[in-house]
């Protein structure tokens, strides 16, 4: 049996869709909706590495270690807003972010 | 190769160039001047986005492209970089004496907008899926932070993290679907995905589309993807609110049209029905949730909600005409979003900021200037003839008629029709209602914004040629 | 003529309100006295231009007169104005209402004063650009923008439901317009140009034309008001200071007439023959019905209010007649009734300024007190009643004429609406002026100079025109006789282009009309 | 071939399963511990296609960086972990549904790929034979997608600058040591000499200048 890029491609679309799954059902905590996306980012590298094997091209390797710089960028902005909300509000339950409704 | 051509080569870029460079040193100034010079610095930000537009300006016209086809530099782009600085120069305008009463002076406001622009800048002139995503990264990332720049305050903190976790989201999903879209074409360039899909769209490639699409509805706060906007605009700081109405909107719309016509020419109906419907459906909501709000920041919120669907209106016509009518929409929508929020702003009892709509009763004799400005601003948000903001709504849906899509249109004009129900609500409290405490003295800035706001949106009419046969040059660019 | 005497006239007006912007200060005597002095020199001052242009008019010549061309929207339209023998009478009619209305409001509006005088400038300005526009969007954008400073005298200087009669007004109006804006854009694609003398020679599709002549309805229908839609004029009239009821009745509601005479009827004329048994049961149900509403009033703006739509009712009859008489005798109508309501309205105006209720029961036996303002009210009561020897004599006459050529049921059916217009009418100058003098009245005052100043040229021109019509019937004939020209040559090359269709059908829709010069 | 297919179903395995545990584990430290597995069982697919590079990039930055950040806060915050543990998944079986949808349609498209995958070779820039993946990245990473590279500097200088903007505080009372004012320091900033009479002691002038003394 040949591991072909079909498989590469599942495996990235099932952790696509926990992370996905991760964000929506997440009630309690704002960290793991963090880490989800973590795990959506990680699912698109999968994605392009493997697209760029397949292609034989060396673009989808730089997108993806560009990727890689971003949400390097985006976790510390990420945990910096998270850690300035906590001050504030003693709290990172999802369900206690209902300031503002309407 | 010789290192001066090699310059001379960059020279289509020296705006983002001067503005990287400037943003950097001024990031250096303000830590070296401290605290006290903060002031200084955000005004040295606004000239150097003014020193940035003339540069724009008298840089060579035509098409360049750079970086192996990542950047490119045509009308379109020289278009929508001036309106867009437009809105940050204006937004920084606004924020000046804000930041001084409230507390929160900090360079780096200053030169994280500067940032913020950059990306936005990158964005505008994105001609491949990677340079895309970054420009985009860049132009979110110092927005998160400038949402929850106001840290003591539990809501701009709020809405800060909620545009971070939605905003991250959907940035995940573009980049979904932007790998899709990679996989099944072979290539991130543009006029590379174009030449691919010139027979017609896979299944995945649709899917990498729809991916790629929800990402943009985030930015330009479209319906489906809408649901930050009011928390966000209401939550943060309110020369921040006034930014994020003006600046991304402008960048997101810029590469929302340019992705789409430039990369999918060959699968028109099928990323058309996913416009019509998108913008249909931010119209209707833009137009019913606005009715029952009490706060006005969160009115803006769903009026621009309501507005992104009419600009999206002439996107989804598909045509020169329709990226026309995209571009006059986004000039005048920036133009009068820029004089409300110098309204806003204004709404000051005591050195306190209020923000409800019904603090602006009977403004129309307290501060009548004032009240008469508001009421045109918002007579032409409504789409009132012969204010500006109608002609942003007949371009559109002239480009919408012609390309045959008689139930947006219909649908379009009676959404505004409601809409205008709740821009009269506040026009009504302003001028039939009996007159509140008035507000405190409007800060010159504040007035300069206003006067040219209000003025260009009133007399726009008298002469709308220049902006007019600009946006035609520039949608011309694309095609 | 080589000075752009529309133009001027058209933006004259917004000048004066941008003097007084600019003039005035503050809210003292002074600049309430300024505001009213320049607003009442820049109205006399366009209607003295607006004079000339008679005398200059050529009403032999069914061309536009006066006209302007300058570059505007880039090839979408343009900035192009232009009379002809229809609109000509409504911007007269404009330019000579206002300074009455100005008068009018002289002593009555006390508060906001200057802003009250800038809206009714740029009101002028809005209406006489309506009403000379050769352009389809400067047209559209002249008919929408009225809407702004009436919805704010409305709203600011309203009665007691002054804010829901004005988002009504707004509304309603705002909702009927935006559709023919889309006709319009589809009229554009499919000619290539808004400009309205070029359209008029178009000869658009026969789909196009039933959907663009349904999207116009919605508006002018709106506008005018027809029956269903007229719920908001009453609140309109009723909440409204008593000089923007004037403007409301007597031009604002025009705009709707003007409408299907310059764009349905000429540009969509298969499309108007089609749907003329729609237009002629809404009007019928108009006359009828409004004049039993009438009947039942308890509020005298009110009760003039739904005898407007009344009239107006004749109105879409006499111009979907499609008939020399039918057309010349609804734009007759249109002018009478604009001075005829107006001068009503001003009736109403001078008791509601003195007893401040608009309440029919209250009055009685003003004939006592107030025998000049019975003399007054007398005129034009019977000019509203259509009494021969008055301006409403002559209109009403002419387009039942005009439609008993094509359709005697209708017509016969509309001359009900004369009687009860008589029978309301009468019952309320019976009930206000006659009878016993109510005790509150005791001390009611007669009309002043000002107020006779106001009367006496609407007076005159009530009886002038009962009396010798023909100036304003001559000025229109040879631009209504090329419409009709045109209107006939369209739907006859529909008939022989279709030589299946039922000849008898169309034999009892359509009567041969000789063109009468 | 048989090898590299088991390694495929190992490396996916612990991938998708962790991956399922960072979302559904109550404690946020086991979730960031997971996430951590996570990445390097994806470092090691990364590695089965040929982008070594790429592998040793995630292994270094996510499992040494980010990782390590998230577990810094996770600390840092101090959550009330009971409060944390109730009804985690209470939403489990709507959205076990839903994402089972959303599943089915992404494996439609993957597998409407490897069903036909007519795809044009447009390719821009062919990995080069004979040499290794760093090099092959390293060759254009600096010319060809020089651009990419400056516009990730400037996004982590953006990331740089919202950190200390968001978080960092100037408290007072807080001292600080300043090194180039140690340095600076001479005899006579910091000593006073004072004359002392004999049994008179230190006079009233004379405290007082030793108290400025002491203030410096």
């Amino acid at each position: 049996m040949t591991i072909g890029l079909g498989h590469y491609l599942s495996v990235a679309a099932i952790l696509f869709t926990l992370g996905i799954f991760g964000i929506f059902l997440n009630r309690k905590n704002v960290i793991i909706i963090l880490m989800s996306i973590e795990l959506i980012l990680l699912a698109v590298n999968i994605n392009l590495v493997a697209f760029s094997t397949h292609l034989g091209d060396i673009v989808g390797q730089i997108f993806a270690l560009l990727v890689l710089t971003v949400a390097a960028a985006e976790a510390a902005i990420g945990l910096a807003i998270l850690v300035v909300f906590f001050r504030n509000r003693g709290t990172i339950a999802v369900e206690d972010i209902n300031l503002m409704k309407g | 190769m010789n290192p001066m051509t090699d310059l001379q080569s960059l020279i289509p870029i020296l705006p983002e160039l001067t503005l990287a460079g400037g943003a950097m040193l001024l990031l250096m100034i303000g830590a070296y001047a401290g605290e006290g010079a903060s002031r200084f610095v955000n005004g040295l930000c606004i000239l150097l986005l003014v020193a940035v537009g003339a540069c724009v300006v008298l840089l060579p016209g035509g098409r360049a492209v750079l970086f192996g086809g990542s950047f490119v530099v045509d009308d379109f782009a020289r278009f929508l970089k001036i309106l867009m600085l437009t809105g940050s120069a204006g937004t920084l305008i606004l924020s000046l004496d804000y930041l001084t009463s409230e507390k929160l002076q900090k360079f780096e406001f200053g030169v994280l907008v500067l940032l913020a622009t950059l990306g936005m800048m990158l964005l505008i002139s994105a001609s491949d899926l990677i340079a895309l995503y970054l420009g985009l990264e860049l132009m979110s990332l110092p927005l998160y932070v400038i949402a929850a720049s106001n840290r003591d305050n539990s809501r701009s903190t709020e809405a800060g993290l909620k545009y971070f976790v939605l905003g991250a989201l959907s940035s995940g999903m573009l980049l979904y679907g932007a790998s899709l879209i990679y996989g099944f074409t072979g290539t991130v360039n543009f006029t590379g995905i174009a030449a691919a899909t010139k027979g017609g769209a896979s299944i995945g490639l649709i899917f990498g589309l729809v991916f790629l699409f929800a990402g943009f509805c985030f930015k330009v706060s479209a319906v489906p993807f809408h649901m930050w906007t009011p928390d966000v605009y209401e939550g943060a700081p309110t020369p921040v609110t006034a930014f994020f109405a003006a600046a991304p909107k402008v960048a997101g719309i810029a590469i929302f049209v340019r992705a789409t016509v430039v990369a999918f020419p060959g699968i028109t109906h099928s990323w058309q029905q996913i416009v019509v419907f998108v913008a249909l459906a931010s119209m209707v909501l833009g137009a019913f949730a606005a009715i029952g709000q009490k706060n006005i920041k969160r009115l803006m919120a769903y009026s621009s909600i309501g507005h992104m669907g009419f600009a999206l209106v002439g996107l989804a016509a598909g045509t020169a005409e329709g990226v026309q009518g995209v571009l006059v929409y986004m000039s005048i929508y920036v133009g009068m979003t820029l004089g409300t929020f110098a309204c806003i702003l204004s709404m000051r009892r005591d050195g306190l900021l209020v923000e409800n709509i019904a603090d602006l009763s009977g403004l129309a004799r307290t501060k009548p200037a004032m009240a008469f400005f508001l009421a045109m601003l918002l007579f032409s948000l409504a789409g009132i003839p012969p204010l500006a903001g109608f002609f942003a709504k007949f371009y559109v849906f002239l480009a919408a008629i012609k390309a045959g899509l008689y139930v947006l249109a219909v649908v379009g004009v009676l959404a505004s029709v409601i809409g205008a129900y709740y821009y009269l609500t506040i026009v009504k409290i302003m001028y039939f209602d009996e007159p509140a405490k008035p507000f405190d003295v409007m800060p010159g800035l504040l007035k300069l914004v206003l006067g040219v706001a209000g003025i260009l949106n009133i007399v726009f009419f008298v002469y709308p040629a220049p902006l007019l046969g600009a946006a035609t040059v520039a949608a011309k660019s694309l095609f | 003529m080589n000075w752009p005497v529309l133009s001027v006239i058209t933006f004259l007006p917004l000048l004066g309100a941008l003097l007084i912007m600019l003039m005035t200060r503050g809210n003292g005597p002074l600049a309430k006295g300024t505001a009213r002095w320049i607003a009442m020199w820049t109205t006399l001052v366009t209607f003295a231009i607006s004079l000339v242009m008679v005398q200059k008019f050529d009403a032999a010549s069914a061309e536009f007169q006066f006209a302007e061309k300058h570059e505007w929207l880039l090839g979408v339209a343009s900035y192009h104005m232009g009379v002809d023998g229809i609109s000509l009478p409504f911007v007269i009619l404009t330019t000579a209402l206002m300074p009455i209305c100005i008068l009018a409001s002289w002593t009555s509006i006390q508060k906001r004063v200057k802003e009250y005088m800038i809206a009714f400038l740029v009101l002028e300005t809005l209406m006489i650009g309506t009403f000379s526009a050769l352009d389809l969007v400067l047209f559209y954008l002249f008919f929408e923008g009225g809407l702004i400073p009436m919805f704010l005298i409305i709203g600011v200087w309203g009665g007691q439901r002054r804010v829901y009669a004005s988002f009504k007004f707004f509304l309603y109006t705002l909702a009927g317009s935006v559709l023919m804006l889309l006709a319009i854009m589809a009229m554009y694609w499919e000619a290539g140009t808004t400009d309205i003398p070029v359209l008029l020679k178009h000869g658009f599709p026969v789909g196009l034309q039933t959907w663009a002549w349904l999207a116009f309805f919605a508006s002018f229908a709106v506008k005018m008001p027809m029956w269903p839609v007229h719920t908001w004029l009453p609140d309109a009239h009723v909440e409204a200071p008593t000089a923007g009821s004037v403007i409301l009745a007597a031009i604002l509601l025009k705009m709707g007439g003007y409408g299907f005479l310059r764009f349905s009827l000429p540009m969509f004329p298969v499309a108007s023959l089609d749907f003329t048994p729609l237009v002629y049961t809404m009007s019928v149900v108009a006359i009828i019905y409004t004049s039993l509403v009438a009947l039942m009033q308890e509020d005298v703006k009110k009760l003039i209010a739904y005898s407007s739509v009344a009239h107006m009712g004749f109105v879409t009859m006499g111009i979907f007649a499609a008939t020399t008489q039918g057309v010349s005798g609804a734009v007759f109508q249109m002018i009478s009734h604009g001075i005829v309501s107006g001068a009503l309205f001003l009736c109403v105006g001078v008791v509601y300024d003195r007893m401040h209720t608009r309440e029919i029961a209250f009055y009685g036996g003003l004939v006592t007190r107030m025998p000049l303002y019975a003399m007054i009210f007398l005129v034009f009561t019977l000019a509203n009643v259509g009494l021969p020897g008055t301006s409403g004599f002559v209109g009403e006459f002419l387009s039942l004429i005009g439609t008993f050529k094509t359709n005697i049921p209708v017509a016969s059916l509309a001359t009900i609406g004369v009687i009860l217009s008589a029978a309301y009418a009468l019952w309320l100058y019976r009930k206000m002026i006659f009878g016993t003098l109510k005790p509150a009245l005791e001390g009611i005052k007669d009309i002043g100079l000002r107020e006779a100043v106001i009367f006496a040229p609407l007076v005159i021109l009530t009886i002038l025109f009962g009396v010798a019509p023909k100036p304003v019937l001559d000025m229109s004939a040879t631009s209504i006789a090329q419409l009709l020209d045109g209107y006939n040559k369209a739907n006859g090359v529909k008939t022989a282009a279709a030589p299946g269709a039922p000849a008898a059908a169309l034999e009892a829709r359509i009567t041969p009309v000789s063109v009468a010069r | 071939m048989i090898v590299a297919a088991l390694f495929f179903y190992l490396f996916a395995g612990i991938l998708v399963a962790s991956a399922f545990m960072v979302i559904a584990s109550k404690n946020p430290v086991h979730s960031v511990l997971y996430l951590i597995l996570a990445f390097v069982n994806a470092a090691g697919l990364f590695v089965m296609m040929g982008a070594e590079f790429l592998a040793m990039i995630l292994v270094v930055v996510y499992v040494g960086a980010v990782a390590v950040l998230f577990l810094f806060v996770v600390m840092m915050l101090d959550v009330d972990f009971a409060e944390l543990k109730k009804g985690v998944l209470q939403y489990l079986p709507v959205g076990l549904l839903l994402g089972g949808i959303f599943l089915a349609e992404l494996l439609l498209v993957v597998g409407s790929w490897v069903i036909g995958p007519g795809v044009p070779k447009a390719i821009t820039a062919p990995i080069p034979s004979g040499i290794s993946n760093t090099e092959a990245i390293g060759l254009v990473l600096y010319t060809k997608y020089v651009y990419f590279f400056e516009i990730s500097g400037m996004i982590l200088l953006v990331a740089m600058i919202g950190a200390i903007v968001l978080t960092l505080r100037h408290k007072e009372r807080v001292k600080r040591q300043d090194i180039s004012a140690q340095n600076a320091r001479t005899p006579e900033m910091s000593m006073h000499v004072v004359k002392v009479r004999q049994g008179q002691g230190l006079g009233s002038n004379a405290v007082g200048s030793n108290s400025t003394g002491s203030a410096l």
